[in-house]
């Protein structure tokens, strides 16, 4: 029988497949539309100190093969995410979930992950620094080592869950903020947010968005995202979770080729609510199909 | 929700740029008028939402607009195609609000929803007034079909060349009602919403991604608090609303 | 009559479809499919000092609504260009032509522009700064402000026809760049150069392209080119020549809209050699239907 | 070169994973057995190369492997479908170099352009054996159409399962020739070149970008220079072969 499972820092898990942070809610809303112990773990929404509205609508543009988002981060803050959604997601999903962490100051990421570190459904946290850094100028918190580092250390100093950096593709050189995560002390590195694009509508001549700019994934940025996870795997040695328009089991086959030791998957779930489950359900087949017996076997297998 | 593959019976132009489809499938999560489904489209990545105009029990209609690529695309379906689609999004209109004499105000591609809405409000014994709205007398529809469901009809066209003159508020004047039901572009709305003499529920659009409620895409920023249009919507009751602008 | 023409640093020219550099060859290989003087101009394939082969194959490989190129700049040399492909073009193409130089050193950068300086028939010298700058341990010389201002003084140091800087997406602030070159003396800006991506190939289990890595281009990057375009319109006041992506008269319509003056056609040649053609016999419809009588009254339309 | 619309008029299945589909459509371009057609296959950017393995004055026929998710693709399109392709793509063989006793050595998704080459040949009077190599009998096809033609076939397989066990390298002892034309996967070319006696020529595979020589993408370096398989390919001479490994 094919074996699905691998390991994350020590937390093993039934098959690769993690649904991505802002795609799946909660998770409890996906509960009625399939049993979502399913899933190896998922991402829940990018939570806050504060509750944030996010940005007016629109949020969402369409592209070729893909979707730009300009969400803002809507959630309803730490509070409530620990006092309600963590109770109603345990109804729900029997697993380890992993906590999507943002902010926009050093102390605020801190405060995030040292009260998220006491739930105990919380496996994994995933710090996710594309968030403009507003001390820095606006400039995100994962477009310099330095500061990717200095965020690493305030979370790793306040927790004892494994910390995962999840990296912003919008950058020059993303190996080299990846290695400056894994010297800082991360358990482990998610790849890749959203990359930073726009339309326009012809007929009012005005962005599409009301943020105006907002993040592609989906399909199209796929050779981006394993690009990026391949780079990042030749330069660090702690575990990837490898993202960017992964949308069948094949695309979870060559992620983990690239280096991924489990894979997100965003968009997808956007156009099909049930594409995580097809994608799980599918692997088998493909895995039988590539002569793979063990889906861990193959991480990195391409370099 | 349910997701489902649904067969293209009929697909046919019904006015300037408005196309009706009829879809075979299982329809069994639709729960009320004013609800919506989600569409696949090959070569799309995001799906159309679309109002459920009608439904029997094996099939359900839709009236829509060719505004853009992927309504232009749904417009060249010939009969016997494959759909696939979410159904039953949205919590449609609240029938029970409706007091005895509801005024329905749809605005072009707003109108569809109102049909299934007439057709159960008659059903419920009401006497339902209809005012529809039209740029002009060749992007009419469904005038005849309102009619014969047993509504009191009242025309609309901004040019005039159909019926009263001007907007659907110029026909408001004088009615006698005791619920208000809208739908149609948001300075519709917002006119019926000002104009309006008692409660109402009113039926919004905003770009989606998901459609249903997981994105935050369609975020709408209500009185009573946030609210996703395509899940606490597309309906909002008049004392939720807030114009944005 | 819908007016098309667009005024690149006075080179005036009928309609803004430039085919890109790379995708239309010498443009002599299409003069046997359509005429090309159709076109408002064309960049010819990158060129260097020396002739050059390129990456060992496989160079090409696909992805959802693009493709990925690793050609190496394959090129015949400046020597040949200007002895062979030039006299070649003269026959078959009446109008200025784009130059797209590259090179590995500040040195080759400005031989070649000079070089190319003294023909006629160049309207506008293109100079590539994505390829790796060998001295500075193989980042491209278009990643920094500081290199790209660098060609850019070396190349307006020996000609005297516009310069424009062609820009790698694969930075942390394009925009940044942009006006590092502006500052340096260029006359316009041409973005974007393909984004880095990969392929694996599932049975191989090995990288699909001989060199790993290569550029995507194609639908997939038009959000990106779009918001890059965008970026820097804001950042100078110089023409910007904006391309990714682009294969329909809609398409030129939205990047014009997002701030560029003229628009290059790249990937959309390689799919179907008469792209070009398609889209300037389609641009007068998309005018009309969206209102516009003077396609260079909306340069930058949507800011 | 000349790009078409082209009407599916059949697309069955030969034999495992194989398939043959007639096009119909303008064939004008075809000057030579070993072109191939560039197709666009609708949801894919980049077109599938296939050669073309015989054509009439209104259509042609390809013979393909469906390996991956083009040809996938490509297998399901029923009698009716449209296709778009470049018609007319590369240099094919040289008829002319045959001598009278010419050998034609195909493996597998090689074999198809074989076909047109010898029935051209015999037309030209040439007396023409075909060696077809397969990896197992159930994977065979067009063998009785050789026959039909005219031809000396041999079969081999990698299994034994029908006519000679091995590659088409073991059949080749002892057979008397002029030349040699070769198509299969590079490890048999390089076979054959190494065990053949005569010149030959050889077509060779490459990714592709444009398939019309402008983008550089299939770019193979030869002992007399740089050749496009596209454009100045997929045939080459035996004296230009450089083999990369
Ligand atoms: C709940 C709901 C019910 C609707 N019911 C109907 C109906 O019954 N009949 C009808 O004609 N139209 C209806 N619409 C509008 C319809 O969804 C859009 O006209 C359609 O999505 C346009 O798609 P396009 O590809 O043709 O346009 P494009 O502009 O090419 O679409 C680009 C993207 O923008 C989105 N978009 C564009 N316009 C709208 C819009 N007005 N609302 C939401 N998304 C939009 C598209 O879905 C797509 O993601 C409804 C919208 C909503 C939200
Ligand atoms: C000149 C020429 C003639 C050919 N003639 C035939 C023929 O008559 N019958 C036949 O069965 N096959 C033939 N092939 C091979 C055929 O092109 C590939 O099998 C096909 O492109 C695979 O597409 P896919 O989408 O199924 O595979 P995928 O692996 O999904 O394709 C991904 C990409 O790689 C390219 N690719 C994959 N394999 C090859 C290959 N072997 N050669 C070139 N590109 C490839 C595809 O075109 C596509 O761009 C020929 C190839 C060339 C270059
Ligand atoms: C609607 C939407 C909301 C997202 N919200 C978040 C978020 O809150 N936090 C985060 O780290 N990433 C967020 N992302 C990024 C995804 O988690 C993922 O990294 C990215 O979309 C790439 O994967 P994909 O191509 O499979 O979508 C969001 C993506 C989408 C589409
Ligand atoms: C096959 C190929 C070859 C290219 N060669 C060059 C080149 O030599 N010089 C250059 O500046 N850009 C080169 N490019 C980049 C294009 O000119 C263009 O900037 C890029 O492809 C984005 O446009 P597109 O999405 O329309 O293809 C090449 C692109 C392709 C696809
Ligand atoms: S569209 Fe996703 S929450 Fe409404
Ligand atoms: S495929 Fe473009 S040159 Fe051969």
């Amino acid at each position: 029988m094919a074996d699905l499972s691998v390991n994350l820092s020590g937390l093993h898990i039934s098959n690769p497949i993690i649904p991505a942070s802002g795609t799946f809610g909660f998770g409890h809303e996906f509960a009625g539309f399939y049993d979502i112990n399913i899933l190896g773990s998922f991402s829940f929404k990018g939570t806050t100190r504060e509750p944030r509205f996010g940005n007016p609508a629109p949020r969402i543009a369409e592209a070729s093969a893909g979707m730009l988002n300009a969400i803002g981060l809507q959630n309803p803050g730490i509070d409530r995410v620990i006092s309600e959604e963590l109770p109603r997601l345990r109804q729900v999903f029997s697993k380890p979930v992993i906590a999507n962490i943002s902010g926009f100051s050093l102390e605020e990421y801190a405060y995030c992950c040292e009260r998220i570190d006491k739930e105990e459904q919380v496996g994994i946290i995933e710090v996710n620094i594309s968030c403009p850094n507003v001390r820095d100028g606006g400039m995100s918190f994962g477009t310099t080592p330095e500061s990717a580092a200095a965020v690493t250390r305030a979370v790793k100093a306040v927790t004892t869950k494994p910390v995962y950096m999840k990296l912003s593709p919008n950058v020059t050189d993303i190996a080299e903020i990846a290695a400056a995560c894994e010297e800082a002390g991360a358990d482990g590195i998610s790849l890749i947010n959203t990359l930073t694009g726009m339309r326009i509508d012809l007929k009012s001549r005005k962005p599409v968005l009301s943020n105006i700019t907002g993040g592609l994934s989906g399909p199209a940025v796929f050779p981006i995202a394993l690009r990026m996870v391949w780079e990042v795997y030749e330069a660090v040695s702690i575990p990837i979770i490898g993202m960017g328009g992964v949308s069948t089991a094949d695309d979870v086959i060559e992620m983990m080729l690239a280096g991924a030791a489990a894979v997100g998957v965003g968009a997808a779930n956007i156009r099909d609510p049930f594409a995580s489950k097809k994608i799980i359900e599918s692997l088998p087949d493909s895995m039988e199909r590539l002569g793979i017996s063990r889906l861990a076997d193959i991480i990195g297998g391409a370099h | 929700m349910k997701k489902n593959k649904f067969i293209v019976k009929s697909n046919r132009l019904l006015a300037k740029y408005t196309y009706e489809m009829e879809l075979k499938g299982d329809i069994s999560s639709i729960k009320r008028p004013g609800q919506f489904i989600h569409i696949e489209l090959d070569g799309f990545f995001l799906r159309r939402p679309i109002s459920i105009c009608d439904w029997t029990a094996s099939s359900l209609t839709i009236v829509y607009k060719a505004v853009g690529r992927g309504t232009e695309y749904m417009a060249g379906l010939a009969e016997g195609a494959e759909l696939e689609a979410l159904v039953g999004l949205g919590n449609g209109f609240d029938t029970q609000k409706s007091g005895e004499k509801p005024l329905l105000i749809g605005g072009g591609a707003g109108i569809p929803p109102l049909y299934a809405l007439t057709r159960k409000l008659l059903e419920n014994g009401k006497k339902v007034t209809v005012v529809l709205g039209f740029n002009s007398a060749d992007e009419a529809f469904y005038i005849s079909k309102f009619t014969t469901l047993g509504a009191n009809v009242i025309i609309t066209t901004a040019d005039g060349s159909l019926g009263v003159r001007g907007l659907v508020t110029d026909a408001m004047d004088g009615l006698d009602y005791s619920y208000t039901y809208a739908c149609g572009p948001e300075p519709m709305l917002k006119a019926v919403y000002d104009k309006a003499l008692t409660d109402g529920q009113y039926s919004f659009e905003e770009r989606m991604g998901c459609g249903i409620g997981v994105c935050m895409g369609c975020v709408y920023r209500s009185k009573t608090g946030y609210k996703r249009i395509c899940k606490d919507g597309p309906v909002l009751e008049k004392e939720e609303i807030l114009w944005q602008t």
